[in-house]
């Protein structure tokens, strides 16, 4: 094994223009949202993100133009967090290509991603235009064995999964409590994961039941120590409400075109 | 003891889920949440998957938040399922009831959660997306879709785009702050309309001509219905969306 | 939920001749073995048996003349314990359909099965013969999207996953403790499951951490308490190592036609 | 320190891992087990996984049984991996080494673990089967089989079929009792012998013409690979398959 902690700056310096990036969370839970408002900083280029329920980090990304096409099925902040504002309004000015799925074709081609193969089958999806609009990504075709007809998606390979998790060893072995969202998916659909941690335990603790390890260690490039990483979000058993001022302001800054003096407060004091 | 639209719903839709049944709902969903509790509470033995991961969480703990992805859709489950293989059970023919919800339906159920205005590549309002209900309305062995402001922005005789549709062979139906709707060789019929409305009013917040003249009144809450949802949801959670 | 305890000679009579079993476990590891013994009692014809490395209960059902055709890309016993002698003959009798594949041909089978979807496709498998052998199992074909080729494979839904664990509840929650092998993914693809139990247990002991749990309680027809249900192999934790003695009497007993009374002694005084 | 074929085998797979590598073996795998075991003792740094689901189990714990699906490859593991993972991972061209083995092989290094006589359908000889071996040698990295009883019916000619083929554009070895074999231009040479053999030996014992008269010699197992072999494996499980 090799140790892979780092500071935030060497990780978010990870990433570059073009790349694909599987986030995890699903809206406001759980996301790696300290680690975007740090790569949002980075004025990185035409990102690509996937993600089944995308939700805050993503949308700090769309607000600062990083981004040009998401693959998603929910793209929002849930109830009376409503919309998600960047991706909304880098999709209504035509710079960010949507490419809209059910949940179960994103995972499909994550599925496909990680399983190495370049296509796979899914169900449903019958009379929904949103096979229409995007034939790069979904096709009809004919089972070999049947004839039966059958919707497939094009497979998705992301460049990094990066993920918020509750504990991690300085290796990688990282452990999600509670809900995983689709965050273990991502991690072996990706070519690399990033691992942002509410706490840096021992490798013991990971040995004592392995069965509950979410990630393993050779799956993970870095590993960020970041306490409170999913704020204003939610983290399972760690913060349980929204921070709603936190939310407001974000909305605020994205009306007004000051997300530069958002992150600059946001991140103040933060390495 | 009183009720409004959010007490009706709850009921109404906690009203569809049978014994034996497999109920999933998604995100967003604090309706259906809170209908499922109360299902739970009246006794009925269903089984209870959701976004969180859980099955069958502890229902009688309160939600405290209307986001339905919380710890409290979690604790005291007894396995996990997560969303994946939520939907994967429902590709096999083996979910029975999903909760779904729409910005846009047309009469044929078809459902518009993608844009408003505009084109596809440039909307005038891009919307957060269908998330499960491409796959889930055409799957599931009864879809329910629930809508908490009934009006002719979202039944229209046209929606902009179709992000899902429902499968005229399988159960459809559309329950709202005022009726329940049912798909029937593949249009939406009115079935019924709550206590405290009219069928004028619900025509008149209705994109499509209803042609029918009389229609039957859904039954009220009873007072039994109404204090179970009083006890799993003291918090209000059903409110959030009115 | 509903009880779903049961003694074994109920749930074996759940099967049904020409039905396909998944059969839980890995060559002479944690197999449904007491649950095949008594299960090839029952004379059942023209069973199908699905699973990546086949062993001992597998075999006791082909030894019983219950066996028509088998999906697997291993089947035998590991080293000294040689082949499997009730699979190996049915298959030089010509009486037992081999279709072999890779481990993953079989996993991605499964997963398509319990996907809901027609086929999917498999990494490598190239100038393989096996390919050759059973169209009616792998195709090749080609990506709608940028013309790769590939070889899928036809889903199968079994009728019945069926596995021996360690712990289970009335209620048919389930926890494998150590090497789940493939069981997880046997019961995800098949209709229902059959659950046999080295013990039974509270309901809260899967409470406690839920994540833990191996299959959940919807997924389960029938639970059937087993000590030692995995013998004469092995289950983790419980008994590690072969019962030799006993595998020595069924290589006999196969080789002298005398299965019958093999099972007999076998099975003697257990319900 | 005496050592005969097991121990020469053992060093040579072990040999073969690389530090920062991925290496996999599937069950019935005694030697590779040992293998591994001795190259994480000589301290080389890599990951191994295996089809108990361990991710690098504690090696310093002697194995009690051949059987490579035992809970010692799984005790001590801080993460767990299962077959379908590992699969998917070779896929992804993530995997660097897979040790196989085989009943017979040709000189392109097609590997017959099918049957053996007779037809598919009726065979004289139903062998196993090829476990992982169709995908695995395709997309695994570098691919090494093993074979601990090298003669003229293990190494032929012709093979009754092809269960599995390597790919000509990947790395290939083999790895017998007597000898190591790595596949050039999509035939497999002659790479060295070991130091207890003859070239005349390994002749014999190939059924397919080695025209090579001379050959290197394979450097012998060292004192400290001795050892440390003797401390990983008191047990003598290298030995079941000789």
């Amino acid at each position: 094994m090799q140790r892979k902690l780092m500071p935030m700056s060497s990780a978010v310096s990870l990433i570059e223009d073009g790349q694909l990036l599987a986030v995890g969370g699903s809206a406001l839970h759980r996301n790696p949202a300290v680690f975007c408002h740090q790569l949002a900083k980075l004025n990185r280029t035409r990102l690509r993100l996937v993600g089944v329920a995308q939700g805050y980090a993503s949308d700090v990304l769309c607000a600062g133009n990083c981004v040009d096409t998401v693959y998603f099925s929910f793209f929002g902040f849930e109830n009376e967090f409503g919309l998600a504002p960047g991706f909304r309004k880098g999709c209504q000015e035509g710079k960010i290509k949507a490419v809209e799925g059910s949940c179960i074709s994103i995972i499909a081609a994550l599925r496909a991603g990680g399983y190495g193969i370049p296509f796979m089958p899914v169900g449903g999806m019958w009379e929904s235009e949103l096979l229409d609009v995007r034939p790069d990504f979904f096709q009809v075709m004919t089972s070999p064995f049947n004839g039966e007809k059958v919707v497939v998606v094009r497979a998705l390979v992301p460049d990094w999964a990066i993920i918020h998790v509750h504990e991690a060893d300085e290796y990688g072995n990282a452990r999600i409590i509670g809900s995983l969202f689709q965050d273990q998916l991502l991690t072996r659909a990706a070519r690399k994961t990033i691992i942002t941690a509410e706490r840096i335990v021992d490798t013991e603790s990971f040995q004592i039941n392995p069965a509950l390890t979410t990630v393993p260690h050779f799956q993970v490039e870095a590993v960020v120590l970041a306490p409170q990483g999913a704020k204003p979000g939610i983290c399972f058993g760690e913060y349980e409400t929204v921070e709603a001022g936190c939310m407001k302001a974000y909305s605020r800054a994205i009306k007004e075109g000051a997300l530069d003096h958002f992150l600059a407060i946001t991140t103040e004091g933060r390495a | 003891m009183g009720y409004g639209p959010a007490e009706m719903m709850c009921v109404a839709l906690s009203r569809e889920i049978k014994d034996g049944d497999m109920v999933f709902h998604g995100l967003a969903s604090p309706v259906p949440m809170t209908a499922v509790k109360l299902a739970k509470s009246m006794g009925r033995n269903f089984t209870y998957v959701n976004i969180a991961g859980g099955v069958d969480p502890k229902w009688e703990s309160p939600a405290v938040t209307g986001s339905t992805l919380s710890s409290n859709l979690y604790h005291g489950s007894a396995a996990t399922y997560g969303l994946d293989e939520i939907m994967d059970l429902a590709c096999s023919g083996k979910l029975d009831i999903s909760f779904l919800s729409f910005v846009q339906m047309n009469q044929k159920g078809e459902i518009n959660m993608s844009y408003i205005g505009g084109d596809y590549d440039k909307p005038k309002l891009r919307l957060p997306g269908g998330a499960g209900s491409a796959t889930l309305a055409p799957v599931t062995r009864r879809t329910t879709v629930w809508k908490t402001k009934q009006d002719k922005n979202s039944l229209v005789e046209k929606v902009q785009f179709v992000t899902a549709a429902p499968d005229p062979a399988k159960e459809f139906s559309v329950i709202t702050n005022l009726c329940i709707f049912r798909l029937k060789n593949g249009l939406l019929e009115l079935e019924s309309i709550f206590p405290y409305t009219t069928l004028q009013e619900v025509k008149e917040n209705t994109g499509w001509p209803i042609n029918q003249t009389d229609v039957q009144v859904y039954p009220a809450p009873t007072a039994e219905e109404l204090s179970a949802l009083a006890e799993v949801d003291p918090n209000g959670i059903r409110n959030i969306e009115f």
